[in-house]
């Protein structure tokens, strides 16, 4: 096989790193999956613990990633126009409040509707102070989700202490109709044959059964608009002349200016839309417990923004992003003998890490991912169950340790957090 | 003149503040039926007797202190482009390593304080060298990482208080660390009262109000008079101009954090050493994030945090009475959150006017000295939060 | 055409033609500074009209008005004899009017493609039409000979391609009038001559070009009428073929053209920097400076040319401990300094220029007596003990401004509101002052005006009769043949040929940097 | 404070004077759907009894002014004043010792230790309620499965879990119980995370078992929709969940582990006003006082009505010592 093909402007690469990573993004995303999919299979092989690649679990890990992803989504197209949104939290939260009060008198289409019109307006305030004002983007943010906090109490103070559907200062009354959820028709409903797979425990084969019924049954409205938006947005930030400008705004904008993209409405526009898919990301939460709840967000927005930075400023990036803390998160919440599994699975890793460094010739890196691969063994071996306050933070820790583990050549948009003022670049 | 202008300029932007920080509380407090001028008596009645006022004083001081260190803590971090929204598990950690270690020696007083306090500032300083190590030997971006690492604060915290550390028999509601003896104890500034003829309040002042002082001005010195602070500065300028010029940008952002994060360690230690003398479930959260707002309010400079600190301080003092006036208490939220909007939103037009006023004076005189419009670095210097992924690597 | 504009008086061009372009009495104040006052500009159709000024006299501002950036707060803007109101760069390119910035304004991180078509789009069905975006893009491509790819990330290519990247996207648009701002500051001979055929092409196709330098020469080569401009006004307009250099210099400055020959040698036998073997790797791994020998002596300027992107910029870091070294040795005097901090070289007198000012130079949101203490964080006057002194970094700001003609309020004036030339004259003041044995010097009179070239280059002179060494990185060939002592030519990241500048053209020079004398073997 | 020494604020507090009821609630106030509502309903019940006025503060989100408004409810001559939740418990000795004239009260907290004889801890047996949940549990489900999901895992949490497992296994000893907090101890987030309460009990549903016990404050919420997506039961907790729930909700709220904070404050004002009051002591509320007990809304468990009161009656004659803690 001759490496005659030139794949990338900078690199070239041998044959096997060729099949491995030439291809593009979706091949390098596919074998990424194959892989985690075969060290998961093993890992639940020598371990025993069923949960790990159980239908229950990506089920649980896809209802997870759901609110983290439509909030980073959200950051994804508002920084992608040069507005950096720290504000995410805020605007999930304003949207878990406009979907519980909608929800309870118009139901759950009416819940969409109004947890989307209230992201869209905390999106507004940051369009007004960021865009117009050129206020700081962060400062903002900041302010917004303290804002954000205040005006959800007021409201229901205002609106469900002393409504007679129920409801009170911390939550409203149940949504007055629950929506609807889909399944794969015979193969994960009825005969379910992919959950018959899944239960039979054979290497691999259960295992990604396992994965693509817990994906494809009892899927809410919601998680299936969420994972329709990621190509979605994929195509209208990338292959639209929309999307060409909006982007131009976070890379380049006195440059877009110059060739008459209007700046200031695109920046307003994407931040609308920002604020509009946090809002949703708030009606999924809503759509969990059938109500509005104080607190419900829990600092998802800030794990969006963590999610949208991991994947790189990219939709598929992100979703891998919200998907991993998803499941680890559902993990976590499941089993806890499960989180012991996944010491196995760092051992396992780092091995990986240390004999890879080790063909590289850095031996320092090498010994030292041996060294944590030798603990995290020990780990695994000698320890039954972790106390709850270690077991909670299982989808941080991932999230950081796979961010500290994967090399980094993240790249975010060249303008992004920068006020942007006419005439003044 | 010119000296009356810019007072006047520097006064201008706070001036609009109040006002539409003002307007937009008053629609609030309209629109659930009641008089927003009770709320505006509210907030500045300190109470009928002098011991009720003075303790309003204390009340607010005291509640200031913790949010200035925070906000001190996250504006050292700005002011060279890092945001370190990690300042909460900082404090987390630092303040149960701090509550255990200073319960489990013995020393005499002051030695048993110094201790406690360097522990607190040892453990923050390292939570944040975390986040530093991470960026520059990983590039993980110190947004994502401080995130995670603050719910891995919480979950270690939590582990250490139930196990190792924890000082309260079985069976008690609340789980705490062993109480500080009274050597590690920080005495507090009552006999200040006396000295300037004021009642004395039913509350103590935190002595630490003073560290808090200390600290201010060391942070304030060394980010504008010395060599290390230009550098800082620099580096949040401009990250590529200071590595040309020889600043070694991974050095500052390792040194940088660990300054943040020795701040940050301070933030629990009012409480723990003034007051509550251990940690403990119920120890007071979310001082972290509070400090972002209070350092960009604040305007990253410490004289303008220590103001946001007591402006936060003294609305937080009226939520109580405004419950008596049924006001509900989520009302001061709302006007910490619009105040921040309407101080920056405000600074902004200030700016402009006083650019369009330069331009007005340029058309008669020639070429009059350009007044630089009060946002200075200081103002700017927090907006850079980008660029710094590829600084590592 | 048909009307008149009221008022018009009857000198509108030859043969009763309407000017293409005319600017009348425009002002555009700035807070602090009247940018443009009352200035006149009259432009033939297809005709290439220069326009030239020093630092800061109002030529980019102006252009900007005229294509709808700014509005001017007094006078009008004739195109083809009709008033306009430009709103905004929409307007200026429904007018047919396009801009090639001085700075460019395009998206690193997009490709050539999407640069270009960005804002008028064709579409199918709502999506990107990047098939049709792209056949249209050769085209323009072959017709002008621009030779672009359209799938190319920006940010892979070199200025000379970027520059191109700006004139197609211009094209694309369908401009009549080509407004371009200094476009030949970064380029070499050949790409100048290119463009300069470029620019032929477009005149043949009856567009009209609007173009500024500050290369008198190549300004009477190309220009069929020039303007000049001094401090924010018309002071005249010239017939390039019967003014000369220097008669124009004297408009603009009321000096002499200066030249940059070197007179007598005054190289000296001890050498201050040496390179053995230096070898760089990009974060690709790709090696992009190959085995670098090179010996710089008191007193001496070494000269590097070579087409932009062939390895100098990462040789300059290199030297200046910014970027690892994966092979090699780099000598200060008798020192090893390989393995030095940026800082320890600094402070060993390495002086640094650096070839982009507003990223390595400045920092543009500081005023310019911190600016004065970058790069020289812990020697006087800027510094005592740990501390800032502030006072002697103002007091030397002020003086590096007197002796340099900064020209600024004063030393609080933020960086960001000098113009070009003026920080650059900072920039080259404050690493004078700390008498450094070695400069290392990158573009240092890049975009900026001749008087300032000229006290520059006379600085450099200066400096390197006292006993500097100069390792000189330049794309103005004549600067680089006229200053240095000995000349080597970088291609591909090696150094491929030294030449001894006495004896050489720019043509030769140019062909040397392009690889076509590579195998002629006239290395010496 | 029937004997009290001085006559000052106690004989204001008597039965002549108006009574001035000061309530301090624990973090989200009123309108929480818990016990904030259930100690608020338990005062206004007194009052519509006795008559008088009620202020009620509720702290910043931080918790951090809970000194503050004990002292100035005191200070505005607020008396009784009663602190509901144990985040009280560790200022509230103090503040009684500094107004000896105002009586002070304690949901959730053992006030023996802190010697201030204007202080009464309202404690609650929830080990014991937990133990008839577990027993209900045990009886009714079909799988010999059953799980328990607890908001923070806290000592008091503790209890509630203790209890339950106690219960459960007392009437089948092999019963497998699935245990898991939403929070570790320190971050209450658990008790408003309905997300995590519903996937921590859809995890229990489908690894099999057929109820779920909650106390786990508003994540509940999302432990009864599990229980609705997957057609099994749920136990409530607190107060009577079934009364609030949606119709849907309804059909699997099995009963709901009562605590009766209302009561134990109505209780408390009554005995204030009429001069009962002891003070510096706790008053226990369990299932002999009726102060904790199971729901039968919906008639889900008059079946096992019998199997319940044995329990019930071993419990209160001391025949079975229930475990508090796990
Ligand atoms: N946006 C602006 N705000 C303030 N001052 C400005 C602005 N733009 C230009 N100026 C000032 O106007 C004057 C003219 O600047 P301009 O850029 O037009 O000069 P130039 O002739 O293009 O100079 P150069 O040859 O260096 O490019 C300078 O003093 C500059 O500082
Ligand atoms: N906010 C500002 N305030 C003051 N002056 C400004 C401001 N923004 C830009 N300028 C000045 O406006 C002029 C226009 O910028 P331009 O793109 O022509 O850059 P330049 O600095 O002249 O170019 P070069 O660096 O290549 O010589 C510059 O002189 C710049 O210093
Ligand atoms: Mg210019
Ligand atoms: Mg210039």
């Amino acid at each position: 096989m001759s490496a005659a093909t030139t794949t990338g402007p900078t690199r070239t690469r041998g044959p096997l790193a060729e099949l491995f990573l030439g291809g593009g993004a979706a091949r390098r995303a596919l074998w990424i999956l194959v892989g985690l999919m075969l060290l998961l299979s093993v890992v639940r092989v020598i371990s025993g613990e069923q949960a790990l690649t159980s239908a229950s679990t990506f089920s649980t890990a896809l209802l997870l990633a759901v609110p983290i992803g439509l909030a980073a989504l959200g950051g994804l197209f508002s920084e992608r126009a040069g507005v950096v949104n720290i504000g995410l939290e805020g605007m999930l939260i304003l949207g878990t409040w406009g979907a519980g009060w909608a929800g309870y008198q118009w139901g759950w289409a009416g819940a969409i509707v109004g947890g989307i019109l209230f992201g869209v307006a905390g999106g507004l305030v940051h369009a007004i102070a960021t865009v117009t004002f050129g206020v700081d983007h962060v400062v903002s943010g900041v302010a917004i989700n303290i804002l954000a906090a205040g005006i959800v109490r007021f409201l229901s103070e205002l609106v469900y202490v002393g409504n007679e559907l129920g409801g009170g200062a911390t939550q409203s009354p149940a949504l007055s109709s629950r929506p609807p959820s889909f399944s794969l028709p015979v193969l994960s409903d009825g005969p379910d044959l992919l959950g018959d797979l899944a239960d039979q425990g054979w290497f691999l084969i259960s295992d990604v059964a396992g994965l693509l019924r817990g994906v494809t049954s009892g899927v809410g409205v919601l998680t299936l608009i969420a994972v329709l938006l990621i190509p979605i947005s994929y195509v209208v930030l990338w292959r639209t002349a929309f999307g060409l400008r909006l982007r131009s705004c976070g890379e380049n904008p006195a440059a877009a200016d110059s060739l008459g993209v209007p700046v200031y409405r695109m920046k307003y526009i994407a931040v609308l839309i920002s604020g509009g898919l946090a809002g949703l990301g708030g009606v999924a939460l809503v759509f969990v417990a059938n109500i509005f709840k104080e607190g419900q967000t829990g600092g998802r927005g800030f794990i969006g923004l963590a999610a949208l930075i991991f994947g790189n400023w990219r939709p598929g990036g992100l979703a891998a992003g919200a998907g991993l803390f998803g499941f680890a998160d559902g993990l976590q919440l499941r089993s806890r003998t499960a989180v012991v599994a996944l010491l196995l699975l760092l051992a396992l890793l780092l091995l990986a890490v240390a004999v890879f460094q080790t063909v590289r010739g850095r031996y320092l890196q090498a010994v030292l991912a041996a060294a944590f691969a030798g603990l995290s063994l020990v780990g695994f071996l000698t320890i039954d169950e972790l106390p709850t306050g270690i077991v909670s933070f299982t989808p941080h820790l991932t999230t950081l340790l796979v961010l500290s583990l994967a090399s980094q050549r993240l790249r975010m948009p060249k303008a992004d957090g920068l006020v942007y003022r006419r005439g003044e670049n | 003149m010119t000296v009356l202008r810019r007072i006047g300029s520097a006064l201008f932007a706070p001036a609009i503040a109040v006002v539409f920080a003002a307007v937009i509380t008053t629609l609030v407090i309209l629109a659930i039926g009641e008089n927003p001028s009770t709320a505006v008596r509210v907030l500045f009645d300190f109470g009928d007797t002098p011991a009720q006022q003075t303790q309003a004083i204390v009340v607010i001081l005291n509640r200031a202190v913790p949010l200035f260190l925070a906000g001190l803590a996250v504006s050292v971090a700005f002011r060279m482009g890092l945001f370190n929204i990690g300042v909460e598990g900082q404090y987390r950690m630092a303040t149960v390593l701090a509550a255990g270690a200073g319960a489990a020696v013995s020393l005499p007083a002051p030695l048993h304080v110094v201790f406690v306090i360097v522990v607190a500032m040892l453990v923050g300083a390292f939570w944040a060298a975390i986040v530093a190590v991470l960026k520059v030997t990983r590039g993980v971006s110190e947004v994502i990482s401080s995130i995670m690492l603050n719910f891995i604060a919480l979950g270690t915290a939590s582990w250490l208080l139930t196990g190792p550390l924890r000082g309260s028999e079985e069976g008690a509601a609340i789980i705490t660390t062993k109480d500080l003896p009274e050597s590690g104890q920080f005495p507090g500034l009552n006999g200040l009262f006396d000295l300037v003829g004021l009642a004395q309040p039913r509350g103590e002042l935190y002595g630490f109000l003073v560290v808090a002082l200390v600290a201010g001005i060391a942070i304030s010195v060394l980010l504008k008079r010395t060599r290390f602070g230009f550098d800082l500065r620099a580096t949040g300028l401009s990250a590529s101009a200071a590595t040309a010029s020889g600043i070694d940008a991974r050095g500052m952002v390792l040194k940088t954090m660990l300054i943040s994060g020795a701040v940050a360690g301070l933030i629990g230690l009012p409480d723990l050493m003034g007051n509550t003398h251990h940690f403990g479930t119920e120890f007071t959260a979310g001082l972290g994030f509070l400090g972002i707002a209070v350092a960009l309010l604040g305007r990253n400079s410490p004289l303008g945090i220590a103001f946001a600190a007591l402006l936060f301080a003294f609305l937080d003092r009226a939520a109580v009475p405004l419950q008596f006036a049924d006001i509900p208490a989520s009302v001061v939220t709302i006007i910490q959150g619009t105040i921040v909007l309407a101080v920056v939103i405000a600074n902004e037009i200030a700016r402009q006017l006083t650019r369009r006023r330069a331009e007005g004076e340029t058309g008669q005189a020639a070429s009059p000295a350009p007044e630089s419009p009060p946002t200075g670095p200081a103002g700017t210097a927090g907006s850079r939060i980008d660029e710094h992924q590829g600084a590592g690597a | 055409m048909a009307e008149q504009p009221a008022g018009a008086p009857a000198d509108t061009g030859t043969g009763n033609v309407p000017y293409a372009v005319e600017l009348r009495g425009i002002t555009k104040r700035f807070p602090g500074v009247v940018a443009n006052r009352d200035i006149e500009l009259r432009v033939r159709r297809g005709e290439v009209h220069a326009i030239v000024g020093e630092n800061g006299a109002g030529k980019s501002t102006l252009m900007k008005t005229l294509y709808g950036m700014h509005r001017p707060d007094e006078g009008t803007i004739l195109l083809d004899g009709r008033e306009t109101t430009l709103r905004s760069p929409a307007d200026a390119i429904a007018a047919g009017i396009g801009m090639v910035h001085q700075h460019f304004m395009l998206a690193d991180y997009f490709t050539v493609l999407e640069n270009i078509v960005l804002g008028s789009e064709p579409t199918r069905g709502g999506r990107l039409d990047r098939a049709t975006a792209r056949r249209r893009i050769r085209e323009i491509s072959e017709r002008y000979a621009l030779n672009l790819d359209p799938d190319v990330l920006v940010e892979d290519l070199g200025v000379g391609d970027r520059q191109r990247v700006e004139i197609a996207k211009v094209l694309y648009r369908g401009a009549t009038t080509l407004i371009l701002d200094e476009p030949t500051a970064v380029l070499v001979p050949q790409e100048v001559d290119e463009l300069f055929g470029n620019l032929a092409e477009l005149k043949r196709e009856g567009l009209t070009v609007i173009f500024i330098s500050h290369k008198l020469d190549e300004v009477r080569k190309v220009a069929d009428s020039i303007t000049v401009i001094r401090r924010g006004t018309t002071v005249g307009t010239a017939d390039p073929r019967t003014t000369t250099s220097r008669q124009l210099a004297e408009m603009m400055v009321g000096s002499e053209l200066p030249s940059p020959q070197t007179r007598t040698s005054t190289v000296r036998e001890t050498p201050v920097l040496q390179l053995r073997g230096l070898t760089v790797a990009s974060p690709g791994g790709r090696l992009v400076v190959q085995d670098v020998g090179l010996t710089v002596h008191e007193g001496e300027v070494v000269g590097i040319a070579g087409v932009e992107g062939n390895g100098q910029a990462e040789l300059v870091d290199a030297i200046m401990g910014l970027r690892p070294l994966s092979g090699g040795t780099v000598l200060l005097g008798d020192q090893d300094i390989t393995a030095w901090s940026t800082r320890a070289r600094r402070e060993a007198g390495v002086g640094f220029v650096p070839a982009d000012r507003h990223r390595q130079g400045m920092l543009l949101e500081a005023p310019l007596w911190e600016n004065r203490i970058l790069g020289h964080q812990t020697r006087p006057p800027a510094v005592k003990g740990p501390f800032i002194d502030r006072a002697g970094a103002r007091a030397d700001t002020a003086r590096i401004m007197r002796e340099y003609d900064v020209r600024a309020p004063g030393p609080d004036t933020l960086a960001v509101a000098l113009s070009g030339g003026n920080q650059q004259k900072l920039i080259v003041g404050r690493e004078m002052s700390s008498s450094p044995r070695l400069l290392i010097a990158a573009h240092p009179t890049r975009g900026v005006d001749v008087g300032a070239q000229a006290a520059i280059w006379e600085l450099l002179k200066d400096a390197r009769a006292e006993g500097m060494g100069i390792l000189l990185i330049s794309a103005d060939l004549d600067e680089l043949i006229g200053l240095s002592d000995t000349l080597q030519v970088m291609l591909r990241g090696r150094l491929v040929a030294t030449l001894d500048p006495g004896s050489l053209t720019p043509e030769q020079l140019g062909g040397h940097m392009t690889g076509a004398h590579d195998a002629a073997g006239d290395a010496a | 404070a029937s004997d009290e020494d001085d006559n000052g604020s106690s004989a204001s507090g008597g039965s002549d004077g108006e009574l001035k009821i000061g309530v301090a609630y624990d973090t989200g106030g009123r309108g929480d759907k818990s016990f904030n509502d259930s100690a608020i309903a338990g005062v206004e019940a007194a009052v519509d009894e006795l008559g008088g006025e009620i202020e009620e503060l509720s702290p910043n989100d931080d918790g951090s002014n809970r000194e503050e408004l004990l002292t100035q409810l005191a200070d505005a001559g607020y008396n009784p004043v009663i602190a509901v939740g144990f985040a009280y418990g560790d200022i509230i000795g103090d503040i009684a010792a500094e107004y000896p004239d105002t009586e002070f009260a304690i949901v959730d907290t053992s006030v023996e230790e802190l010697g201030a004889d204007n202080l009464t801890g309202l404690v609650f047996a929830e080990e014991e309620g937990s133990f008839l949940a577990g027993v209900a549990a045990a009886s009714k489900s079909v799988t010999g499965h059953i799980g328990f999901v607890g908001g923070s895992q806290s000592p008091l949490i503790e209890k509630f879990e203790a209890g339950y497992v106690a219960g459960a296994q007392a009437v089948k000893p092999d019963i497998i119980v699935d245990v898991t907090y939403l929070s570790p101890a320190g971050d209450p987030s658990g008790f408003g995370d309905p997300e995590g309460g519903k996937v921590a009990a859809q995890g229990m549903y489908q690894a099999g078992a057929d109820i779920v016990f909650h106390a786990a404050g508003g994540s509940g919420e999302g432990v009864f929709e599990a229980a609705v997506e997957a057609g099994q039961r749920a136990i409530g907790v607190d107060s009577d969940q079934y009364l609030t729930a949606s119709p849907d909700q309804q059909a699997v709220i099995m009963t709901s582990m009562l605590k009766r904070v209302d009561n134990a404050v109505e209780t408390f004002v009554t005995d204030f006003a009429e001069g009962d009051l002891e003070g510096g002591t706790d008053i226990l509320n369990d299932l002999s006082t009726e102060g904790v007990g199971l729901s039968d809304s919906g008639g889900y468990i008059d079946d096992i009505n019998d199997v319940l009161e044995d329990f019930r009656q071993q419990i209160i004659d001391g025949d079975i010592e229930v475990p508090t803690s796990p």
